[in-house]
């Protein structure tokens, strides 16, 4: 009998405890409510891929202090709720339902994958909250709804640049492909050998392999060798390309290497040196480039956090900045902020002159850069 | 191609079997799969690393003391999170949770203190490598290899012959008797899992050395395997651990150059499915008979 | 004198218990119309999902005693068959939940087979490689599960035109489900099936001599199980509307396995509270950012250290005696 | 009439014989013992009878059947319940389900009764409760049935084993040392019990170690050593038998 009574005072606890909680949250901030506007950051802070959560939650940051120093919005102070999804999909989705539920929140910059933006998709589309993710670029993602909107070229739009990239300035012929078995990686294979089949390259070999869990690519690299290409595109990320540059170096074999954007972090070239020497990959953004958006946010960043920011990072601080742009004009209202957010045009951003088009797809324009004496230039 | 393929199967598969033997050690004595050991592999290579970049000392130096440390880490957690559990006498699945949430923490604590992103661990022992004909075997992989066998042989050594090997044996096989017999089984224990954690960071070492990178997730998928391959050779047999190392590494490297690189985790899991089918206590190890 | 006071005392215990379920489940009938937030609704039919993926992997686990870290295998089957079906032959929820379960419970039977031979460590690894191998396939075999691009827009369940892709709907369709698992490995555990899954988790020779074919009664008890984690899989999937590889690792398997151990093994409400602890308890920690897991992991060594039997410990089953048997020992007791 | 007939029953490990040629046969309503020092293979040859392990070579005869190499769970079909030297109850379960399990093989609800709780499902378990609780009666152990049997006493386990094993129905009972760790009155009583288990027309095969017990009870007795039947007798006869006094005394004594 004991055992039932300490069963049901648990149970009541917790039911306590539970909606206690959820209410002092909605409490704290109703308080708060007149002064601020909260827009909500959902991304990676724990698990595999908390690196790229870490850019999203300091560029943000950045973005709106910058803001809220100049007076906010309206006078009203811009207030980050920061939510980790652990790059989860059950996690995001359980995010997303808090943050709908959550009246304050007029809007949500994330999240980091395809897969927590996917599942997370419904259930902001069902409550008309804007889901802006910086980085998603499977092509279902604005399909789910009109609340959806992306910061990144798809890879129907970064594919035939590459493509240019490998067959036209690398003289690739004779191409092999290696990606990473995710829905970003796919697509990317994809729409490259779509168009470097086009531009008349032969694609020789075609290998895979699964994110954070292959860290030995030395069997694929080995079979890759009997094809002797004259370059290898990689659709990966820079943690896996820097060590199948490695790889590569220490089996002996030298062949060019092609990327994608996604391997434009200055992390790569501490994590591997020597041995990704003469990559080339495009990109939307680049410290090196002169305009002066870039080199304020460059000094800002630096100044703030000691370190240069990735493209992650870049690509997060001008999505922030087209949702603070998108409530500017439409005040705190979630449905407003959509109609605003989809009519931007020509956002002077740091990855670029960014506009939507009539699928929330962003087009940017990107450059190429080459990894020479052990750093990122932009070539051309 | 295939001799390559068995070279780099083989590297694989010493760095497999090398982790192995720490599961094996431990559950020999303790019959528990000590879920923890991935996060401890982990967490040597990144005290070897940080000694070497924050500290700026010297590679060999850094290496005894990261191994020293995480031996250490090893008696930590078997005394903060396990032994309290022997002495309720609780049955070993609280045990098994319990170093789930060990591997949680210090996973997620390494991320924290040292940042999530994969880091680049310097090539310390640039040696080359030997040709044969289009053969290329480089003295890491030679080392790696040698490693996990001098280590092998010595452990052995340690078991058969010591004092403390006698006393380590004696509780495998009835820990309540050897207690009777004056054997210190605390101090025991205690040994094996120190034994069994820095023997885990002598493997994560080579192995950040070997990808020059590690990262605190690198403990997850390294300690599964390695746990399979314990398995595979008969778990709680030395040189099962190695055997079943070298199985796993091999039949993952050729699946992946010959069948398909998606599948390859699959096949290393589906042999030793497939084995322990077959032969129920793995490869080396002895069918028991039931006592009534 | 003795036993008749015992007997009476047995009877209020039993009234009260039954008084406390009748509250608890009105006032669970009333939840959807409490105006709560949709985040709490949703969470409470998570820990539905839970309490059904936790009570199967129970049945293995905690009753027959087989240790298993591969329930998300079964997990996975049963949403990736619902998922295929709903979305290429639109076929209806229950159907879909039905084939899924099904399907499930089929590879439960199949991995219950090595369960034969094996024990302890080897079994294992063996359910573990198992949870990796379906991963790794559904990862990899593009043309059934579109791998790692996932299925999304898989229709929400409907019964008879009406549609249950609502918060009431899905709150309902879960209670029933969860309500339904509940009782069913209720009866199984207290019957001569669970009897006999009780009596191998405590002496496997012993069953044997009493005539119980373990052989059978494991793999029995994975096909059950496997049954409902399909069923819950399922449901997942018509809830979510979007499923990929991703949701059904290694460490939903830990996760399902946690909720076991920390309710207590052989409990049934034991395992309602785990559910309940371990879905709910990232979300409290959620506001500690980066250090959540890092407490997570913490919270979850202590919680063993300090009821390493988990919270409940094992629960009495109870046979139910009849009047006549409970008058007979009260005449004996008068002899 | 024989129930039990045993010939030539060899079992090897290795190179160790552990049980030699030996012959016996149980009568039915016989109390029938083994006795012999210890590793004489006493417990190896009951493991034969009830198929734990297979006979190296040999035949055993139950009831016009034979059944070297059964597999365990199928003995208690054919009629055939032991009890082990070393208890082993279900520890975690109570004592009224201790003794439900042994009727496993004599009851047939699966699972689709058990979900359904049909008429047959509940008309069993009543069944099983009542006969259970009759044979708890007669060990006094119904007063206790709702007890976790590790939380009985010692010589309480040991009477549970043995209503355990009867709630089979068996033709043959077999024990292995009933009275190992039991005080003299507990002793006595389980004397008393085995008889009463004869009248009520049980035949029971015994290993024991406890003389007095054995020399009162037994009708015929056969004594082991080394694996090798030495001696077969009524009490008395083994009583008088010089190879039996040399078996356990020592040569010379």
């Amino acid at each position: 009998m004991k055992r039932y009574f300490s069963l049901i005072a648990i149970l009541i606890t917790f039911a306590l405890i539970f909606t206690g909680c959820t209410d002092t949250g909605n409490d704290t901030q109703d308080t708060a409510k007149d002064g601020e506007i909260t827009i909500a950051v959902a991304c990676p802070l724990t698990g595999d891929y908390a690196q790229y959560g870490e850019a999203f939650k300091r560029a943000t940051a950045l973005k709106v202090k910058e803001v809220n120093e100049n007076g906010g919005i309206d006078g009203k102070k811009i207030k980050i709720e920061l939510m980790d999804d652990k790059n989860d999909p059950k996690e995001a989705t359980n995010v997303a339902q808090r943050l709908v539920s959550n009246k304050n929140v007029v809007g949500v910059v994330g999240h980091f994958s395809s897969t927590a933006c996917l599942a997370a998709a419904p259930v902001y589309q069902k409550a008309g909250l804007v889901e802006f993710s910086p980085t998603s670029s499977h092509p279902d993602f604005t399909k789910q709804g009109t609340y959806m909107f992306r910061n990144i070229n798809t890879q129907e739009i970064e594919g035939p640049i590459v493509a240019d990239m490998v067959v036209n300035r690398m003289k690739g012929k004779k191409i092999a492909v290696i990606y990473i078995n995710n829905d970003w990686g796919i697509t990317a294979k994809d729409n490259f050998i779509k168009a470097a089949e086009k531009l008349g390259a032969e694609i020789v070999a075609e290998e895979m392999f699964i994110g954070s869990q292959t860290k030995d690519f030395t069997p694929t690299l080995t079979k890759i060798n009997e094809q002797k290409p004259d370059v290898i595109f990689l659709a990966a990320f820079y943690s896996e390309t820097g060590m199948i540059a490695q790889q590569m170096k220490q089996l002996g074999y030298d062949y060019p290497i092609a990327g994608l954007s996604s391997l434009f972090n200055e992390e790569l070239l501490k994590l591997a040196g020597d041995a990704v020497e003469g990559i080339n990959l495009p990109t939307n953004f680049f410290p090196g480039d002169p305009n002066p958006v870039v080199t304020d946010f460059l000094s800002a960043y630096e100044k703030e956090y000691g370190a240069e920011p990735d493209q992650f990072a870049a690509v997060a601080y001008d999505t922030m900045g087209m949702m603070i742009e998108a409530i500017k004009k439409a005040g705190p209202d979630r449905a407003a902020i959509r109609e605003e957010l989809a009519k931007i045009k020509d956002y002077n951003g740091v990855t670029g002159i960014i506009t939507f088009n009539e699928n929330r797809d962003v087009v940017k324009t990107m450059k190429i850069l080459e990894i020479k004496d052990g750093k990122f230039q932009l070539v051309d | 191609m295939f001799f390559q393929q068995l070279i780099n199967g083989l590297t694989l598969g010493s760095t497999y079997a090398l982790t192995a033997v720490g599961y094996t050690m431990v559950f020999g004595i303790l019959e528990l799969v000590n879920f923890s050991h991935g996060a401890v592999y982990m967490f040597g290579a990144f005290v070897v690393l940080m000694l070497m970049t924050a500290l700026k000392l010297n590679f060999m130096l850094a290496f005894v003391i990261g191994v020293i440390i995480t031996g250490l880490l090893g008696i930590t957690i078997d005394k903060i999170c396990l032994f309290p559990l022997r002495k309720k006498k609780a049955p070993k699945v609280a045990s098994l949770i319990s170093t789930i949430g060990v591997s949680i923490f210090i996973q997620n604590l390494v991320m924290l203190v040292w940042g999530s992103e994969t880091k680049n661990f310097p090539l310390v022992l640039n040696l080359g490598s030997i040709n044969i004909g289009s053969l290329k075997i480089s003295y890491l992989q030679i080392i790696i290899m040698m490693i996990a066998v001098v280590l092998m042989a010595a452990l052995t050594i340690i078991i058969r012959k010591t004092k403390i090997g006698k006393a380590m044996r004696a509780t495998a096989q009835n820990m309540e008797a050897a207690k009777l017999m004056g054997v210190n089984v605390n101090f025991v224990i205690s040994f094996t899992f120190f034994l069994g954690a820095s023997l885990a960071a002598v493997a994560g070492v080579l192995v950040g050395m070997y990808y020059q990178s590690v990262d605190p997730m690198m403990g997850f998928m390294a300690g599964l395997k390695a746990f399979a391959a314990a398995v595979l050779g008969g778990i709680g047999v030395l040189p099962g651990a190695i055997l079943g190392g070298l199985i796993i590494g091999v039949s993952e490297i050729l699946a992946a150059g010959y069948i398909h690189a998606g599948f390859r985790d699959a096949i290393a899991f589906g042999i030793l499915i497939a084995v322990l089918i077959i032969r129920p206590t793995g490869l080396l190890g002895k069918k028991v008979q039931k006592k009534v | 004198m003795k036993t008749a006071l015992d007997n009476l005392k047995g009877k209020s215990t039993k009234n009260s218990l039954k008084i406390i379920i009748i509250i608890a489940i009105a006032l669970s009938l009333l939840v959807p119309f409490l105006n709560l937030s949709s985040f709490v609704i949703r969470m409470i039919i998570m820990v539905g999902i839970y309490i059904i993926l936790g009570l199967s992997l129970n049945l293995v686990t905690g009753f027959a005693g087989q240790l298993s870290l591969g329930h998300a295998a079964f997990y996975a089957i049963g949403a990736y068959t619902s998922a295929i079906l709903s979305t290429r032959f639109e076929m209806s929820f229950f159907i879909t939940a039905l084939m899924g379960a099904l399907l499930a419970a089929f590879f439960g039977f199949l991995l219950g087979l090595p369960t034969l031979k094996l024990e302890g460590a080897y079994l294992a690894i063996v359910t573990l490689g198992f949870c990796e191998i379906v991963r790794i396939v559904a990862l990899n075999w593009m043309g059934l599960t579109r791998g790692p691009m996932g299925i999304p827009g898989i229709p929400a369940p409907s019964i008879f035109g009406i549609d249950l892709g609502t918060e009431v709907g899905y709150y309902f369709l879960i209670y029933i489900l969860a309500a339904a698992t509940i009782i069913t490995i209720y009866r199984i555990v207290n019957s001569r099936v669970g009897r006999a899954f009780i009596a191998i988790r405590e002496d496997e020779l012993a069953a044997q001599s009493m005539g119980i074919n373990t052989t059978m009664y494991k793999v029995l008890a994975f096909t059950i199980a496997a049954f409902f984690a399909g069923l819950a899989g399922s449901f997942y999937a018509h809830y979510v509307t979007y499923i990929d590889p991703q949701s059904f690792t290694f460490d939903e398997s830990i996760q399902i396995l946690s909720i076991v151990i920390l309710g207590g093994m052989g409990s049934i409400p034991g395992t309602i509270i785990g559910a309940l602890i371990l879905v709910t308890a990232p979300e409290f920690l959620r506001s500690l950012q980066d250090y959540r897991m890092v407490m997570y992991g913490a919270v979850l060594i202590i919680m063993m250290l300090t009821r390493p039997q988990g919270i409940m410990g094992a629960s009495k089953t109870k046979i139910k005696r009849n009047k006549l048997a409970s008058s007979k020992i009260s005449n004996k007791g008068g002899e | 009439m024989s129930l039990l007939q045993v010939n030539n029953l060899t079992k090897r490990f290795g190179g160790l014989v552990a049980v030699d040629s030996v012959d016996l046969v149980v009568n039915k309503s016989e109390i029938v013992s083994i006795i012999g020092p210890n590793g004489a293979g006493k417990t190896t040859f009951f493991n034969m009878l009830t198929g734990i392990y297979e006979p190296t070579t040999g035949s055993i005869k139950f009831d016009g059947k034979n059944i070297e190499g059964i597999s365990p769970e199928k003995v208690i079909d054919i009629g055939m319940a032991r009890t082990f030297q070393n208890i082993r109850l279900f520890s975690n379960m109570t004592v009224l389900e201790n003794v439900i399990v042994g009727m496993h093989t004599r009851t047939s609800n699966g699972l689709l009764h058990s979900i359904l709780r049909t008429k047959k499902f509940k008309h069993e378990e009543d069944g099983c409760i009542d006969k259970a609780i009759e044979l708890l009666s007669t060990v006094n152990l119904d007063s206790k049935l709702d007890e976790y049997a590790k939380n009985l006493a010692y010589g309480e386990q040991r009477r549970l084993e043995i209503v355990r094993a009867l709630a089979s129905d068996p033709k043959l009972i077999l024990l292995d040392e009933p009275a190992a760790g039991m005080n003299p009155q507990e002793t006595h009583e389980l004397m008393e019990y085995i008889r009463k288990l004869k009248q009520m027309g049980f035949t029971v095969l015994l290993i024991e170690h406890d003389m007095k017990l054995v020399m009162n009870i037994s009708d015929r007795i056969y004594v082991l050593d080394h694996g090798a039947k030495i001696a077969e007798g009524t009490p008395t006869e083994i009583q008088n038998n010089k190879s039996v006094i040399e078996a356990y005394l020592g040569k010379g004594a």
